[in-house]
């Protein structure tokens, strides 16, 4: 499955890249999160506390166990500080 | 309902007076603008990322849900993204009503949405470097009067 | 704090830009402003009756005490009173604070004590003749809110 | 004693004027009503039901029990409809 990942505030700094477009096998967002973390520090560092991260599949708030069947974009990001 | 999310600045006054302007069934105007503050003159600007797509859909689906709420005629929200100085307005909401009550709690409850389920983050700079704004856990909490 | 009970028609656009402007401590500004409804189009006047100098006076008190609950940067009232046409912008309140659940409560609070508190009457007239708005049971229950 | 007495809204329209100056040796707010109600069939029907009326001081807020020692100015209307 190919999926286009995108970084927003803090997140976006620490990877170091706004967007990348992935192949993976993951089938959730948790193991996707794994996957990703296992390649580079900055990606270790970027989700070492899942609970300061937030995530939206195809523009969508989403939880961290929600399945990928399907989703063509996943983005990682801060809690919001709208308005 | 009118939704904006824009780089430019907007007119506060114009937007509130032309709000609704052309109903006779309004009775009630309730409107909220949020401003760069700089209560201590130490902030130099306000950087705000979004995240386009997303956003436009995560404000209409605010906005549907509060005009599923409560009785409005009209509904606004304009949000601004990019770089901006203190005293900026950041962004509005304007709600409008036959009561003041359905005026006054959808556009509360707007605002507690807006805060904590758009994809809006802010960076304040200041002569001591950068820093992302964090949410707040009273922010959170808020959408549990609702 | 601005307080102001006229007859003459006030600019609600301009008051919304111009209020707290000058401010770099205000972080949100809630505004509501009361407007002659007419969903029906049968009404063809409203008259505004107060009571000159308790006005003011009761007032003054509320907009006081909203200060005294809520850390309020600013505060504006304008209540018009004599003949209005439907459309016509009856009255607006404004706060200023640094954090926007202070602006929205201390203008919710000065809507309902303005509502069962200050001394204007109106009537409506229609071509079936003329009626007293009678207060509702709902608008002194809200007083218990606070 | 001597008191002005305004009358606003329906209250002004029963009565038929705006506002009266008169003497009095009434204590209370009550007592007051009382006497003005005495006078004249309109004052009857505007005093017909206190709990559809309110009371002001000297431009403060009263109850109809209310003392009027000290006091200049009494006001009669109905509940208010601002806003």
């Amino acid at each position: 499955m190919t999926l286009d990942i995108l970084y927003f505030a803090w997140v976006r700094e620490r990877i170091g890249e706004p967007r990348e477009t992935v192949s993976t096998d993951a089938t959730t967002v948790a193991e996707l999160v794994d996957e990703l973390r296992a390649r580079e520090d900055r990606y270790a560092l970027a989700f070492s506390d899942l609970s300061a991260l937030r995530v939206a599949l195809d523009q969508d708030l989403a939880d961290f166990d929600a399945p990928l069947a399907g989703v063509r974009e996943v983005a990682f990001f801060p809690p919001m500080t709208g308005g | 309902m009118d939704i904006r999310v824009q780089d430019a600045p907007f007119d506060y006054g114009q937007e509130c007076a032309g709000f609704g302007a052309d109903r006779s069934d309004i009775g009630a105007i309730v409107t909220f603008c949020g401003i760069v503050r700089d209560e201590h003159s130490t902030l130099q600007a306000m950087q705000i990322e979004h995240y386009p797509g997303m956003t436009e859909r995560a404000l209409h689906k605010i906005a549907s849900e509060a005009q599923a709420r409560w009785s409005l005629s009209d509904c606004l929200i304009i949000h601004r993204f990019g770089r901006l100085k203190p005293g900026e307005k950041i962004m509005m909401v304007a709600t409008a009503a036959r009561h003041r009550a359905d005026a006054f709690a959808a556009a509360d409850f707007l605002m507690d949405y807006l805060k904590s389920r758009a994809p809006f983050w802010k960076k304040e700079f200041s002569g001591e470097g950068a820093e992302w704004v964090a949410a707040k856990d009273a922010d959170e909490d808020a959408l549990k009067r609702w």
